[in-house]
Formats: C-alpha cells, sequence, structure tokens
C-alpha cells in the first residue's frame, strides 16, 4: 500500500514532470499565463494521461509483449494517445467552448507532449504493473498540473511587477520556472527514504 | 500639488529595514561570542556585495541610486545570507550568492517589494545545491581564533581543526546510514557539538534571534502570525513523530534550537515581499514552511529544510493570497469570496 | 440619561491629530454678505437641475434657481435676494478645475424673503412630502450631498429599526457640525423627530465622538427634553470612541448597532438609516421654518490665526470666508473638507457649496509634500488600517498595473477613500490616488460599453429594417413583374431598364440642383422662397427649428462648450 | 511482419471507429465564442477592419480569417482583451486597417447642408436625423464617431469633432509614479 503511495508522492514531488524530469515545458510555458487555462489544461493533461498510461499498458503487455512487437511501443503508443487526445478534444469543444478556444493549439499538442509520451515509456522501463501505471500516470499528471497551477498563479502577479524591459514575459518566465526547479530540488532523496 | 490625504504618518521603509537590521544584533553577538569573529567579516563581504549589485542594477535600471540604495533592504538580505551561510564558508562563495540574490532574484524581478522568492533562501539554496561540501563545513564552537577563520575565508583550503557538522547534519546522515540500531538519542550523545537543547553554542545564538525577534514583534514590524505558526507547526509536526518513534525522530525543542528555525521564524519566513500576506495566508504559509522543514529536515538529502521550505511556500503564495481574502465589510456572512 | 449601549467596532482605522480646538473657541458667526454670490447649479449627486431664471431677472432669497431633473437630482435656491447677472459657466469647486453651469447673483442687500410657511407633513403623503424637501434643496450635509429625499423612505416594510444620527464628525480640524450641535441641539433634534416619524423608526441613535464633550452634553440635554415632551425616551446620545473614521456612515452604522452594511446596498433593508445632524437641522429648517437650504456652517481652519465656523450662503467666495480668518502669509491652497478626505481646490475663488463642510487653508509646513514614493513592500499595515476591510496593498498592485479587472474582484469599489491606507503607508505611496484613478477608469469603460451596447442595437434594427425594405421591394417588384407578364409579356426584359435610368438619372439631376442651391446660398444669395410665407408654412418651420434645437440640446453634453 | 501490420490495422480501425462516433456524439452547433469576441469590439461599426460591421469582424476572427489588431477604434486596450480572451499574443495596431484617434463625433455644417439624405443612408446606427430636401443634425449621444457620413457627402459639411472633457467624464490622472527623486529645495 505504502508503495503506492511513493509512487504517487514521488511523481508529483519528488520526481515532478516538470521541475525535474523536465518535460511538457511547451504547454507549461504556453498555457500558463491565467489560472483557468492553466487549470484546464492541467485536467485535460490529467485525462489524457491517467487513460493514456493505461491503454497503452494494456496494448504493451497484451498485444505487443505476447507477440515480439515491441518495436512497434513507440509507435503504437503515440497512435492511442492521439486518438484519446482527439476524442478529449471533441468532448471539451462540446462542453467547454472558450476552454476549447483557450487551450487552442495546445490541446493537440497534448499528443505531442512528450510528458504524455514519456510517462507511459517509462512506466516500462519502470517494469510497473497495471495499477502502478494508472498511478504513475495519474501523479505525474497531478505533478503537471500542480506545477502549471502554481507557475500561473505567480505569472499573474508578475504581470503587474515591474520587470525591467528585457526580462519581460518569457524571460522572466523561464527565470521563475528555474527558480521553482531549484525549489523543488528541496525534496530530492525524500523517495529515497525508507 | 498632492490629494487628500494630505496628513502622513512619519513611517518609511528604511525605518523598517533599519529595525529588522537592529534585532538581528542580538544573534550575531551571540555568533561572535561562540564562533568568533569570522561572521563579521562574512557580513562584511555580504553588505558590500549587495550594496555593489543594487547600485549596479539600480543604475541600469534608471532608478535613483541615493533613495533606493538607502531603504537597507539590501542590507538585510545581505545579513540574512551571511547569517545563514556558514561563516567559515570562502569568500566568494557568500560574494556571488549576494550577486545573484540581489541581482537575479530581487532586480530581476522589478527590485524591492516585487520579487516572489526570498532573495536570501534563492542564495542559500542555490550554492547548496552547487557546493554541498562547502555548505556544510561549519565552525566547531569554542573555535573562535580568528586568523585561522580568516585563512578558511580568504585562503584556499578548509582547516579541519576548525570545522564541524551541525547536530542537524549529524543526526540525519547517521539516520540516512540506516543502521538498526542507530537512534538519534545515541547520535546527539556521540556527538561532541551537542549542547544542552540544540546544538553547542548555535542553541544561544538561536535564543539570541528569538530575542531580537520578539522585540521586532514588540515594535509592530512582524506579526505574530508567522512566527507562531512556523514554531508551533514545527513543534507539534516534530513532537508528534518524536512521540511515535523517539528512536528516529528528535524531539521538538532540538528542532526549534538547531539550524536556522529561530532566524527562520522572525526574519525569514516573515518577510512580507515574499510571503503570504492575509491572515489566514500568514499561518497557512508559516505552517507550511515548518513542515516542509521538517520533511526535508528528516528525510531529504540536505542538512537543513528552511531554505527549500520557504522557496516552496513562495510558489504557493499567490494562490494562498488568493484564497485566503478575510472577508469584506458587509461581506462577512458567505458572499465574499 | 446615557442608556449604557452596547458598542461595537469596525476594524481599522487611524488616530491623527485632530487639531479640533482651534475653531470651537467662538460662536458661529454669520459670515459677511459678498460682493457677489455665484451659485453651481449642480451641488447634489445625480442630475443636474435646469435653470429656472436667466440673466437680468430679480429673484427673492429662497427663490428656487435651478429645479431638480431626473429622478436622483436636487433643487437649488438663491441664496439672497437680488439681480441674476448671469447664467454662465464659471470654475466649480472640484479639484478638476473644470467648469460648471452658476447662476451669478448681485445682491440687493435686502434679503428679501420668498413667502415662507411651515409644511404640514402629517396631513401630506409621504410622496408629497419627499416632493417638498427635493424641493427644498435638502441634502446630506456630511459631505455626500446625496439628496435627502431619497433617504426619507423606510423601504419595504415600512419602518425602520433604527435612525442613526450621525455626529461623529471624525475628521481632523473640521468642527461645523460639533458647534451646531452645542448652539442648536433642540432644533437638531425637532429635525430628526421629523425623520423619525416619516421613517416609522423605533429609537433615534445619535453617535457622538466623544472628544466632544460640549456637544453631547447639549445633546444630551436637549434629548432629555425632547424624550420627556414624547412621553417616551426614543432619543439616545451615544458616545463612540474617537477613531478615524468613526464618522463614516457604515462604520458609525457598525458601532452603534453592529449591522454592516454591503456597498451597494441600502441600509434600509437592514432597518438602518442615516443622517447627518446638519441634515436634520436643514430638515427642520425646511418642514417646520419652511426655509429650503440656502447656507450651512463651514469650518475654516488650517493655516489661519483665527479658526472659526461660519454660517456661510450657498456661492459666497471660499476666499472671502479664509480672509475672515487671517490666513498666515506662507498659505499655499485652499481644501474643501478636511485633510484626510478633502478636495484640493483649483482657486480660492471657488463658491461654497452645500458640499462644503470645512474650507481648510493648507500652506507646505501643513500638510508637507509627501516623500518620495518608494515601491510597496506588501507590509500590510495599508490593509491593518482599512476600515472597510480591504486589501489596500493588492488594490494598489493591479491599479497600477493597470489590470482594473483583478481590482475589482479585490472590491475596489467597497473602497470609501478615507485616505487611511496612504496615511501610514511607510513607502509613501499615494494609494487614494491609484483607487481613484482606477475607479475613474472603470466608470469610464463602463460608460463605453452602455454606448457600444446601443450602438450594437441600432445598428442590428438597421440591418433588420434593410432587409425588411429589401423583401418588400422585392415583394413589390414580383407583383409588378406578374402584372406586367400578364398585360405584355415581350416587352417587358425592354421596358424595366429605362425606367430605372429614368429614376437613377432623375436623382441625379435633383443633387446637382441642390448642389446648385447651396452653392447660392453659400455665395450669400437668400432663398427667395422664404420670403412671403403663408402663417402656417411660418409655424412648420418653427416647430421645425424647435426640433432641431431640441436635437442640438440633446447633443451638447457631449461637445465643446465653445462651438 | 504480418503480426504487426494486423495489430496497427485492428489499432486504426477501433481507434478510428471510437472518434467516430464521438464526432458525430460531440457535435458543436453555433459558436458562442462569436459573441464574445462582439462584445469586447466597440460597436462603431465602421468597417475600418475591412468587414462589414464589428459583427462580421467577429466571426472572422473566431474562424481565424483575421487577425486581432484590425480594429483602430478598439485601439491597443481592444486588442489586449482580445489576445486576453483568445488565448493569443498582443500585436500592435496594423498601420493599414488606421490608428487610434480620440473619440470624437459628427457634426452637420447646418447652414450648408443641402438636405440630401446620403449621409443617414450611410449611418449606420441611424444616428442622423433629417429628411429630404430638410436639414440633417447628428444625435451626439447616438453617434460612434465612424466616419461613415464623411465621404457620402456631396458638400463636405460633416466634421468630426474631439468630444471635450466634461464634469461627467473627467477622470482622475495616474499617479505620478516618481522614478526620479523629488528635485530637492535649495535650502
Amino acid at each position: 500500500m505504502t508503495s503506492y503511495l511513493f509512487i504517487v508522492l514521488g511523481a508529483v514531488l519528488v520526481n515532478n514532470v516538470v521541475f525535474v524530469r523536465i518535460l511538457g515545458l511547451c504547454p507549461f510555458m504556453g498555457v500558463s499565463k491565467k489560472l483557468e487555462t492553466a487549470a484546464g489544461m492541467g485536467a485535460a493533461t490529467t485525462f489524457v494521461l491517467t487513460l493514456g498510461c493505461g491503454a497503452s499498458f494494456v496494448i504493451d503487455r497484451w498485444l505487443l509483449m505476447p507477440n515480439q512487437l515491441e518495436y512497434l511501443r513507440t509507435l503504437s503508443f503515440i497512435v492511442t494517445i492521439a486518438a484519446i487526445v482527439q476524442l478529449t478534444e471533441l468532448v471539451i469543444q462540446k462542453t467547454s467552448p472558450l476552454l476549447h478556444q483557450v487551450l487552442g493549439i495546445y490541446l493537440p499538442l497534448i499528443t505531442t507532449n512528450c510528458a504524455v509520451l514519456g510517462i507511459p515509456l517509462l512506466n516500462v522501463s519502470l517494469r510497473h504493473n497495471f495499477l502502478e501505471s494508472l498511478l504513475f500516470g495519474f501523479g505525474s499528471a497531478v505533478g503537471f498540473t500542480l506545477a502549471l497551477i502554481l507557475f500561473a498563479g505567480i505569472r499573474e502577479r508578475l504581470e503587474a511587477a515591474d520587470v525591467p524591459i528585457h526580462f519581460r514575459g518569457t524571460a522572466i518566465a523561464m527565470i521563475t520556472a528555474g527558480l521553482m526547479s531549484l525549489a523543488f530540488m528541496g525534496f530530492a532523496g525524500l523517495d529515497k527514504y525508507k | 500639488m498632492n490629494n487628500s490625504p494630505y496628513l502622513l504618518q512619519p513611517a518609511s521603509v528604511q525605518s523598517v529595514m533599519l529595525r529588522v537590521l537592529i534585532a538581528l544584533l542580538p544573534g550575531i553577538a551571540a555568533y561572535v561570542w561562540f564562533f568568533g569573529a569570522g561572521i563579521l567579516v562574512q557580513i562584511g563581504l555580504a553588505s558590500i556585495a549587495a550594496l555593489a549589485a543594487e547600485a549596479l542594477m539600480l543604475a541600469l535600471r534608471g532608478k535613483p541610486l541615493q533613495l533606493f540604495l538607502g531603504d537597507g533592504s539590501a542590507l538585510v538580505t545581505a545579513w540574512l545570507i551571511a547569517l545563514s551561510f556558514p561563516s567559515i564558508a570562502p569568500w566568494w562563495l557568500t560574494v556571488s550568492a549576494t550577486l545573484l540574490a540581489i541581482i537575479v532574484a530581487k532586480h530581476l524581478y522589478g527590485g524591492l517589494g516585487q520579487n516572489p522568492f526570498n532573495p536570501a533562501m534563492v542564495a542559500f539554496a542555490l550554492m547548496i545545491v552547487a557546493y554541498p561540501q562547502l555548505m556544510s563545513q561549519w565552525p566547531a564552537a569554542g573555535a573562535t581564533d580568528f586568523a585561522m577563520q580568516w585563512q578558511a575565508i580568504f585562503g584556499s583550503r578548509m582547516i579541519d581543526a576548525i570545522t564541524m557538522a551541525t547536530p542537524l547534519d549529524a543526526v540525519r546522515t547517521a539516520l540516512h546510514a540506516a543502521h538498526a540500531n542507530t537512534t538519534v538519542a545515541g547520535v546527539l550523545a556521540a556527538n561532541p557539538a551537542i549542547g544542552g537543547i540544540g546544538g553547542k553554542g548555535w542553541e544561544w545564538v538561536a535564543a539570541g534571534h528569538l530575542a531580537g525577534g520578539l522585540w521586532l514583534l514588540r515594535q509592530r514590524i512582524i506579526t505574530w502570525h508567522m512566527p507562531l505558526a512556523f514554531l508551533a507547526g514545527l513543534c507539534l509536526v516534530a513532537g508528534l513523530f518524536n512521540l511515535i518513534d523517539g528512536a528516529r525522530f528528535a524531539a521538538p525543542l532540538f528542532h526549534l534550537f538547531s539550524g536556522g528555525a529561530m532566524l527562520g521564524a522572525f526574519f525569514i519566513v516573515t518577510d512580507p515581499v515574499s510571503g503570504a500576506t492575509t491572515p489566514r495566508g500568514k499561518l497557512i504559509f508559516a505552517a507550511g514552511v515548518a513542515l516542509l522543514t521538517w520533511i526535508i529536515r528528516s528525510f531529504g538529502a540536505y542538512p537543513d529544510g528552511i531554505a527549500f521550505a520557504v522557496l516552496l511556500m513562495n510558489i504557493a503564495v499567490p494562490l494562498i493570497d488568493m484564497y485566503t481574502q478575510p472577508p469584506v465589510f458587509g461581506h462577512k456572512d458567505g458572499e465574499a469570496r | 440619561m446615557t442608556v449604557l449601549q452596547r458598542l461595537f467596532s469596525f476594524n481599522g482605522g487611524v488616530k491623527p491629530a485632530y487639531n479640533k480646538e482651534a475653531s470651537t473657541g467662538l460662536p458661529i458667526a454669520m459670515a459677511p454678505m459678498p460682493a457677489q454670490l455665484v451659485i453651481p447649479l449642480h451641488q447634489s449627486i445625480g442630475g443636474t437641475p435646469r435653470p429656472l431664471v436667466a440673466a437680468g431677472e430679480y429673484v427673492l432669497k429662497g427663490q428656487r434657481i435651478g429645479g431638480a431633473d431626473g429622478d436622483v437630482s436636487s433643487a437649488v435656491h438663491a441664496s439672497t435676494s437680488g439681480t441674476v447677472v448671469a447664467v454662465e459657466m464659471r470654475l466649480m469647486p472640484h479639484t478638476s478645475g473644470l467648469s460648471a453651469r452658476c447662476v451669478v447673483i448681485q445682491p440687493d442687500g435686502r434679503e428679501e424673503w420668498i413667502p415662507r410657511q411651515p409644511f404640514d407633513y402629517r396631513g401630506a403623503t409621504p410622496e408629497q412630502t419627499r416632493d417638498y424637501l427635493r424641493d427644498a434643496g435638502v441634502v446630506g450635509l456630511g459631505g455626500a450631498v446625496f439628496p435627502s429625499y431619497l433617504k426619507i423612505n423606510p423601504g419595504k416594510s415600512g419602518k425602520l429599526d433604527t435612525l442613526v444620527l450621525n455626529g461623529a464628525e471624525c475628521e481632523p480640524f473640521i468642527t461645523c457640525d460639533d458647534v451646531l450641535m452645542r448652539e442648536r441641539a433642540a432644533s437638531i433634534l425637532k429635525g430628526a423627530l421629523i425623520m423619525r416619524e416619516m421613517l416609522g423608526a423605533a429609537r433615534v441613535l445619535i453617535g457622538i465622538e466623544d472628544n466632544k464633550p460640549q456637544a453631547i452634553a447639549a445633546m444630551e440635554a436637549a434629548a432629555r427634553a425632547a424624550n420627556e415632551e414624547a412621553g417616551h425616551p426614543a432619543m439616545q446620545v451615544v458616545a463612540v470612541p474617537t477613531r478615524y473614521p468613526a464618522g463614516g456612515a457604515k462604520q458609525l452604522i457598525r458601532v452603534l448597532t453592529g449591522i454592516e452594511v454591503p456597498h451597494g446596498k441600502r441600509s434600509t433593508d437592514y432597518g438602518v438609516q442615516c443622517f447627518n445632524v446638519a441634515t436634520a437641522y436643514a430638515i427642520y429648517e425646511a418642514i417646520a421654518l419652511g426655509q429650503p437650504l440656502i447656507s450651512r456652517i463651514v469650518t475654516v481652519a488650517g493655516n489661519v490665526a483665527r479658526a472659526r465656523n461660519y454660517e456661510v450662503l450657498f456661492g459666497t467666495p471660499m476666499r472671502d470666508l479664509v480672509d475672515l480668518c487671517d490666513p498666515r502669509p506662507d498659505s499655499d491652497r485652499v481644501i474643501m473638507g478636511g485633510p484626510m478626505m478633502g478636495l484640493l481646490m483649483p482657486a480660492d475663488s471657488v463658491p461654497v457649496v452645500k458640499a462644503a463642510n470645512c474650507v481648510l487653508v493648507g500652506s507646505p509646513k501643513l500638510f508637507p509634500a509627501p516623500p518620495p514614493e518608494m515601491p510597496c513592500i506588501r507590509c500590510g499595515e495599508c490593509a491593518k488600517a482599512c476600515p472597510a476591510d480591504l486589501q489596500p496593498f493588492e488594490l494598489y498592485w493591479f491599479s497600477r498595473a493597470r489590470i482594473f479587472g483583478k481590482a475589482q474582484e479585490y472590491h475596489l469599489f467597497d473602497c470609501i477613500e478615507c485616505g487611511c491606507c496612504a496615511y501610514v503607508c511607510p513607502s509613501h505611496i499615494p494609494l487614494v490616488d491609484y483607487y481613484r484613478f482606477a475607479k475613474s477608469e472603470i466608470w469610464a469603460r463602463e460608460t463605453q460599453k452602455e454606448a457600444a451596447d446601443v450602438a450594437r442595437e441600432r445598428y442590428e434594427f438597421r440591418l433588420l429594417r434593410e432587409e425588411r425594405d429589401k423583401q418588400e421591394k422585392a415583394a413589390k417588384l414580383a407583383a409588378r413583374t406578374v402584372a406586367a407578364r400578364a398585360t405584355a409579356a415581350a416587352a417587358l426584359a425592354a421596358a424595366e431598364k429605362p425606367v430605372i435610368t429614368a429614376a437613377d438619372v432623375a436623382k441625379k439631376a435633383l443633387i446637382t440642383a441642390a448642389l446648385e442651391r447651396a452653392r447660392a446660398q453659400k455665395a450669400g444669395v437668400r432663398q427667395e422662397n422664404t420670403g412671403n410665407l403663408t402663417p402656417g408654412q411660418q409655424a412648420e418651420i418653427a416647430a421645425i427649428e424647435a426640433r432641431r434645437a431640441e436635437i442640438r440640446e440633446m447633443a451638447k453634453p457631449h461637445l465643446r462648450q465653445d462651438d | 511482419m504480418l503480426a504487426a501490420i494486423l495489430v496497427m490495422a485492428l489499432g486504426a480501425v477501433l481507434l478510428g471507429a471510437a472518434l467516430g462516433y464521438a464526432a458525430a456524439r460531440f457535435r458543436v452547433e453555433g459558436d458562442p465564442l462569436v459573441e464574445k469576441i462582439d462584445a469586447i469590439l466597440p460597436q462603431t461599426q465602421c468597417g475600418q477592419c475591412g468587414f462589414a460591421g464589428c459583427k462580421p469582424y467577429a466571426r472572422a476572427i473566431a474562424k481565424g480569417e483575421a487577425e486581432i489588431n484590425q480594429c483602430p477604434p478598439g485601439g491597443d486596450e481592444g486588442i489586449h482583451k482580445l489576445a486576453d480572451l483568445l488565448g493569443r499574443d498582443f500585436k500592435s495596431l496594423s498601420a493599414e486597417h488606421g490608428i487610434e484617434k480620440p473619440k470624437s463625433v459628427a457634426i452637420i455644417d447646418e447652414q450648408a447642408c443641402i438636405g440630401c439624405t446620403l449621409c443617414i443612408q450611410a449611418c449606420p446606427v441611424d444616428a442622423i436625423v433629417g429628411a429630404a430636401k430638410q436639414m440633417h443634425t447628428v444625435i451626439a449621444r447616438q453617434c460612434t464617431g465612424c466616419e461613415l457620413c464623411l465621404p457620402p457627402c456631396p458638400v463636405n459639411c460633416i466634421s468630426m469633432q474631439p468630444i471635450a472633457e466634461s464634469a461627467e467624464t473627467w477622470k482622475w490622472k495616474y499617479p505620478a509614479y516618481r522614478i526620479n527623486p523629488a528635485p530637492r529645495e535649495a535650502a
């Protein structure tokens, strides 16, 4: 039981997908200007990533491995995730058109969000079972969402700050992301404690 | 001509900062008494570096030098860096950390009042990640030989005779080795640096900071929320785990009087710029710092967790503030967000 | 007689030096008649009254010169008898330095009143009484100048729990309510009784800051007498702790009753209504004596040798008042109101109006320029001082960066601009200026938005109409086509084109002709067809001219005055 | 090899079917976004953006056929709002569509007006009153300042006049943020 907890906590804090694994920076920088959109993007990614991890595990374990087709892993994972993203997009377009417009190009980009492919592949290399895969995917996505929301909160405040002109916008956002990453280094070693 | 109000209370940023500096003096005095005058060199180094960096950035940004240099905020950052760094750290460590704090963590965000991260803690965290060895060489109590400290600071070699790991570090390292039979009590008993409740000498530095902090409280520069929530939070979580497994978790008093806990409680957590500002937010912020500090101290990879804990909570400040807005006049029952 | 009243408290507030003693030493004096009275028509919240007099007319003291216009508006009266010299734009007592329409009266010195008679409010319907008060020009004299007739309305329930009389007068230097209560306590309470009756209020609480013992004593004596006469103890004088802004209506209501009236809500919905003591006195004068509001007590204080309270006719230049009190030579400004919320006047020639409770003379020594503004360090002093429980530094943070939506989310409009935050700020930030700026920007945007909505509606209606016209034309054309086909099917295609061309030619000819005519007109040739017109035609022209004048009048407020 | 092809084909068929079903099930009708964009536009209906009015321009933006910086009356602030709504980056006003001018209203010189009604037909918000051969007048309150009535007037009797500041429209100014030290007074 505690090992599951450690998987989730480890994925959220210690090995935060953005701050420690440095994955998924594209949406992290792109969709963090406003809190609401950040939360929306986080929710969409959580949905896709959890489903993606489950589906890719199923495909890997019951389709690819029995048939010695491991060399198709990357290809089939991408196809699966792309389909799930499309599905999510259709649902969001129906239920929240504004969120759809705001997520804009980022929603299809979840497909190429390296985190969304990276986490299922990590699952394989870490030899997670089905439940662990799901939890690891979910934890990573929650970590991504957390990073996105915290970052959006700071950026909303920074918008009104007297930042020197050459550092406005992306420059100061990158510096902030770096300092946040530094702060998350404080969690280092927590997952190794037994 | 200005508009109303035409009356102003006599108060200034300068006087606030000055009083913070004064409040740091008792802790510094105890430091000098037990660990020698090396700390004064560090304070001097950090101050010069901070003022130089501040002047440079003000000039680059076209702000009035005299007015902003005189506000004292750079000095506060410098002193906090000096006090949180080992007093026998090489000079370039302190200086580069201070430059980083003032230039990157403060002025790139717009200078005084606009930085989301505590500059002193950014400096500390950066340096402990980059130079973990150097940041763990602390002077031993009673090793007050100024010449040796001078050499440690400006010379190129570390002098083993005067360095020693802090009690916090000792406890953490020993427990991480995870021999089944190591206990906190055993580690502490075996360590010559241990004093009455915290580290030998360190407990008096902490007491000095406590005295200075109480004076700040009396001066109404800081409010009770942050120090109380931080100290109580640390006590609570440390006490709880000490009760559950006294062999593996140190007692609350040990936590309070070790490392930067007192300095943190009254001078670092209370930084108004990067901390939460609403009454409830202050409580949450400081309690969060306490919890994270304890977690990192007990399980993490670094000797003291305050810097990381403060930075982590700094990240959450905009959200904490947003969701703890006190109800506005007339909107007290529900309705207010 | 002060029944032990449970007092509540509001958060925040400050305690500046009160400086009130200087102006309470002498009794109220009547300010001398100025050479000319300049009476602005707009003196209260709401619509600007229409001028009822023209230059050259003779007016009596108390005669209505501006009639209330719109749902929220209040009449204006001649402060003395004399001749109207002009109705024109004059500098108004406002920081903007803009001009407003004023009635300028040359006093004849005879002070000839209009016929005055008490108003029988018991025999009148509430509506009649309110109309009477509107036409008597009674507005709130605490400084907000909200028309009082609108507030004397108990709301849906028809009765109120508490009527609060505000005699707190918390701003430094100002003592006009203090001396009014000392000298005219009985009349104030008579006014309060009238209001109480109209509002159906169970009790009257008179809140006075405890730094005015003489006023409290006078009001207590008067309240005792009034209670004995009425036979039950409805009136209660309550000494409230001295702390700025205890005299804010919402803060005083909170202190006396514990009720917090939110921004944008009517206090009557909470069973309370609050009036300034001077307003109560004005209501007494209007109803019991039949005198409209033409004067008020004004404190002249600040950088003067002899500060004092004067009863001043509206329209008196502030300069005249200041000169009565021996201003010190280094005086450099005149402020209308107190040092915390007062408005800087563009010149000392501006007239005293209903809002002017104090004429404060300033000097660089008395009100030194604030030290240079430093960045906000989020120390939270302002939040501790804010009586509205706001987070002023957040409002500042977003107002400064012009992020108005966020400022509104942090309840910018609950700010009462009391100035406590700026008073305590260690960074010397003119916080209130930032809020005033943000508020006026937001209002301007709202106005713009409303205009845009109207424009959208009109545009869409126009599109609709054009579409309908097109369809009607098409229908007609179709009908004609059918008819034409029935008569001469073969010639149809050939016949239709010339018709259209002919119409076009005719139109062009018309325009050319008109152009010719216009050119002729420009050349100075009078048109001949206006020479001998029938009376009917003339009447028609007159009617058209009148309509055009009306439209031009509608257009005017938006245009430059010199057009 | 065959197995691989089979697996991928199976996957493609299954996923394709799921997507096809979802597309039909979650079909979106209409576009509420247009209304939101239209609400930001200033409704001058001036056509400077190259579209017939504010609504058509809003439609074009929603479809991605137009940039957000084509509306001079909305100015930089309008562009910022659109950028915020749509999550796009701010662009300064495109010069080919015009420049931001102070808000003005049209004034007809009634002495010169010949009553041709051409301006009435041009006004998108019916803010000009008058009839054939009668003088025309602009209702200033309803005039959006679009300038569409200027070109059709054959006698050039219409001019634009900026709206002056009045007591109602006066605004508190932005407090001077002192970057330089206050001038020191000579002692």
